[in-house]
């Protein structure tokens, strides 16, 4: 039962990838870009987090936590940058 | 137009290369004989949980030693070519918001404490040394980041960067007296495995490894940062 | 341990449609600072309630959840202000439906003054 | 069943990624896009049971390269590039 | 000296959920690391300074944190109407609103906050004005738009951080 | 379905697009982003030689003990490697940027064709 419910889950994470993927590819402006991949990151933390639990090895979560902190530092460089403030 | 085709057919005849070497290639069912060994024994012989640490810190120790001297040589290099030709103090950036200057002064200790506990746990979860320099570093990026022209005083990190060099030389040399060999990792008592104070001098190098790496990278990115001129 | 269990599995997947709803959004979205609204508030308690269900899976795991739950909800919005004063210093554009914008006006004062 | 939806969709993302980065004419696109290759490389890692290698990559392969490629891009910004 | 506790009570508490363990070795390592960093730190900026540690500000927290979770879910609940909705219904525009709150700490989660909730977030801050995106603009004055956006939460945090 | 074939298979594809990109971009900056596209591409193909089919992360912990270790973990030492590889990945990028400003300093161009000193 829980695990069909993850499995579910699992499918809807991917399909958000690959729906944010379509702004990352489209996206006219380098902000849009840069929200995209904002997006994408922390879709990516989710899906860290279901890997680990299907592999049962709650040590996966350290790459999480280090996922985190890259998606903020990220957009604050690229932002940073556009507004001439580096 | 003739150097995009030129280009095309060397690429179809590196993918045919490649393709006959994906095609060969079929996972194998067991372990090898050196990474048999490392799965057999590491546990014992090291006494570190994350066998990859046991390898990178003590039975390929010498190669990350080699590999922080290359480090080392990179960041002084570039450090030489960025070198600037006058004061850049009359820099004009836009200012951060305020929001962005109290919520770095409230995370960068954070990251910090999440960049040690990366390397003091390197032997027991993903991360080591390098990461938690990595992790150091960006931390120190974020401060730049809210601050674009604060100095930041790279002399310290030249500081921190030789006296952590030494130690671990020290501690290498140490291991041909006191244990097996250069870098041997019995030194202290190996402990009970799997908690914080476990796998002998192992911790410790990597703690070592992870100032070092930490203070090479912030030092290199703020030569980065420094030579940012008006344009 | 059962009942524990399928509350994290619904919890995760509440999470996962929210995470969904905040990438459609940020495709359907006409300007910029739209979509930046829809990607934040979404994406930041979609992450949160999968990392809860997460969690109620795996009880032993949530001293290092907590730890990232409450990274996220600090450093998402702010990392969102940053990009969104960004993107209005280079002058993106504002959607045609925009009714009002007080933050040209004060900054016409400024220059006047 | 989920492992082989989650690799297919690392690999067309990463592809893709990787061929926006080469193709654009656009200088922070192009390192955006590198930058999402290593990123989305790593959760690939995680799948390969190295979490190590996937740290490294998300901390210094994305975090730090991304850095220094945005200090160089403001440093030479001209006219011809934005 | 209680920016120097704070700092090192919450370094603390992060260590410790960290390594997820209450041995003494973990406690007492966490002690020398996160005493070091804020040492460090808070001398040359001190954040915490303008929180308070009475008991009413405590509780003040509690029900801050209700109000803000329940908040969350409504903000939620509103993105994925609009989004859903075929002829996606948003009247976007920038408002201007002003804060009560002097303290740098006290704003920063007043702003946060209002980032995470229905359909606002914060483009820029000048002194006491905020400046923010709201997708569905009801009222363009000042007081009005400052009733609607912020006292909500402003009056929990003026308790809190002053 | 072998995740190791996957990982080697993108991995190659990785290193082609790298080299396009190297071989027929103008612009220097280009050039080193598809010098690190061909990076990932080859920790991609060690980690993914050293995979094993159904095994899991060699970090010895309450989901595996260390007497099972043989026939639970997957490969350490290409990890190990590609860890470093990784590092001095970083190095030689940096290196090359700071290259890219000392050139831009000297021309005023990021144009690889203005750099004609050397050629014959």
């Amino acid at each position: 039962m829980a695990d069909t419910l993850f499995l579910i889950a699992g499918g809807i994470i991917i399909l958000s990838l690959f729906v944010a993927a379509i702004r990352f590819f489209l996206g006219p402006d380098p902000v849009d870009r840069v929200i995209a991949f904002d997006v994408l990151t922390i879709i990516s933390i989710s899906l860290i987090a279901l890997i680990a639990h299907e592999a049962g090895r709650g040590i996966y979560l350290d790459v999480a936590v280090v996922y985190g902190l890259l998606s903020f530092l990220g957009v604050i460089v690229v932002a940073k940058y556009l507004e001439r403030g580096l | 137009m003739v150097r995009k085709i030129f280009v095309i057919i060397l690429l179809i005849g590196l993918g045919w290369f490649f393709y006959g070497m994906a095609d060969s290639f079929h996972g194998s069912d067991s372990l090898n004989m050196t990474a048999s060994y490392y799965a057999e024994n590491g546990a014992e012989e090291v006494g570190a949980a994350n066998l990859v640490t046991a390898i990178v810190v003590t039975y390929r120790g010498l190669d990350t030693l080699g590999e922080v001297t290359i480090l080392f040589l990179t960041a002084a290099i570039a450090a030489f070519f960025l070198k600037s030709k006058e004061e850049f103090s009359k820099r004009d950036v836009k200012p951060s918001s305020e929001l962005l200057q109290t919520a770095a002064g409230m995370l960068v200790p954070l990251i910090f404490v999440l960049g040690v506990y990366v390397f003091v746990n390197g032997h027991l979860s993903p991360g080591g040394g390098f990461q938690g320099g990595a992790i150091i570093a960006s931390g120190l990026v974020l401060l730049l980041l809210s601050k674009p022209l604060q100095k930041v005083n790279s002399r310290f990190f030249a500081l921190v960067e030789s006296f952590s060099g030494l130690f671990y030389v020290g501690i290498g040399v140490a291991g041909i007296f006191l244990a097996g060999g250069f870098l041997d990792n019995s030194i202290l008592p190996l402990g009970e495995f799997g908690t914080l104070l476990s796998a002998g001098i192992l911790p410790v190098i990597y703690i070592l490894v992870g100032l070092k790496v930490g203070s090479e990278l912030s030092g290199l990115l703020t030569k980065f940062q420094e030579t940012q001129e008006e344009n | 341990m059962e009942v524990l269990q399928i509350t994290g599995g619904f919890v995760s997947l509440i999470g996962a449609v929210f995470l969904f709803l905040g990438s459609l959004g940020i495709v359907r979205m006409p300007d910029s600072y739209n979509r930046i609204q829809t990607g934040t508030k979404a994406t930041t308690l979609g992450t949160l309630m999968f990392l809860i269900g997460v969690g109620l899976y795996n009880p032993s795991w949530f001293p290092k959840l907590i730890v990232l739950i409450f990274f996220i909800l600090f450093t998402n919005p702010v990392s969102s202000h940053v990009l969104a004063r960004a993107a209005y210093s280079i002058g993106t554009e504002l959607t045609k439906l925009t009714v009002v914008d007080k933050l040209k006006d004060s900054r016409g004062e400024d220059i006047d003054a | 069943m989920l492992s082989v939806i989650i690799i297919i969709a690392l690999t067309i993302l990463v592809l893709a990624a990787a061929i926006l980065a080469v193709q654009t004419t656009n200088l922070v696109v192009a390192v955006i896009s590198a930058g999402l290759v290593s990123l989305m490389a790593s959760v690939g890692y995680l799948f390969l049971s190295a979490p190590d290698v996937a740290m490294t990559e998300a901390a210094i392969g994305s975090g730090l390269s991304t850095i220094i490629f945005f200090y160089v891009l403001n440093r030479v910004r001209g006219k011809d590039h934005g | 000296m209680k920016n120097l506790f704070i700092s090192v009570v919450l370094l603390l508490s992060v260590w410790l959920l960290l390594n997820a363990s209450l041995s003494p070795v973990v406690i007492v390592s966490g002690l020398i690391v996160t005493a070091i960093i804020a040492i460090f730190f808070s001398a040359r900026n001190p954040v915490f300074k303008d929180m308070k540690l009475n008991p009413k500000a405590i509780i003040y927290f509690f029900l801050y944190f209700f109000v803000f979770t329940f908040e969350l879910f409504k903000a939620n609940l509103d993105v994925a109407k609009r989004v859903i909705s075929p002829k996606l219904p948003i009247n976007p525009g920038i408002v201007e609103v002003r804060t009560r709150l002097t303290s740098k700490i006290g704003r920063l989660f007043l702003a946060n906050s209002i980032t995470l909730t229905p359909g606002t977030l914060t483009v820029d801050i000048k002194n006491d004005s905020l400046f923010i995106h709201w997708i569905d603009v009801s009222s363009t004055d000042i007081e009005g738009a400052t009733k609607k956006i912020v006292e909500n939460f402003e009056k929990y945090l003026e308790v809190i951080y002053g | 379905m072998d995740f190791g074939l996957v990982a080697v298979v993108v991995g190659f594809l990785l290193i082609l697009i790298g080299i396009w990109g190297i071989l027929t971009q103008k612009n220097i900056v280009k050039i080193v982003i598809g010098f690190s596209i061909f990076d990932t591409g080859l920790h991609a193909i060690m980690v993914g030689i050293g995979y094993l089919k159904g095994r899991t992360a060699p970090i010895l912990d309450s989901a595996v003990s260390p007497a099972d270790a043989l026939t639970s973990i997957v490969d350490p030492v290409p990890q190990a490697l590609v860890l470093t590889a990784i590092v001095i990945g970083l190095g030689v990028t940096a290196l090359m940027l700071a290259y890219v400003v000392r050139l831009y300093d000297y021309r005023k161009s990021l144009d690889i064709s203005s750099y004609e000193d050397l050629k014959w």
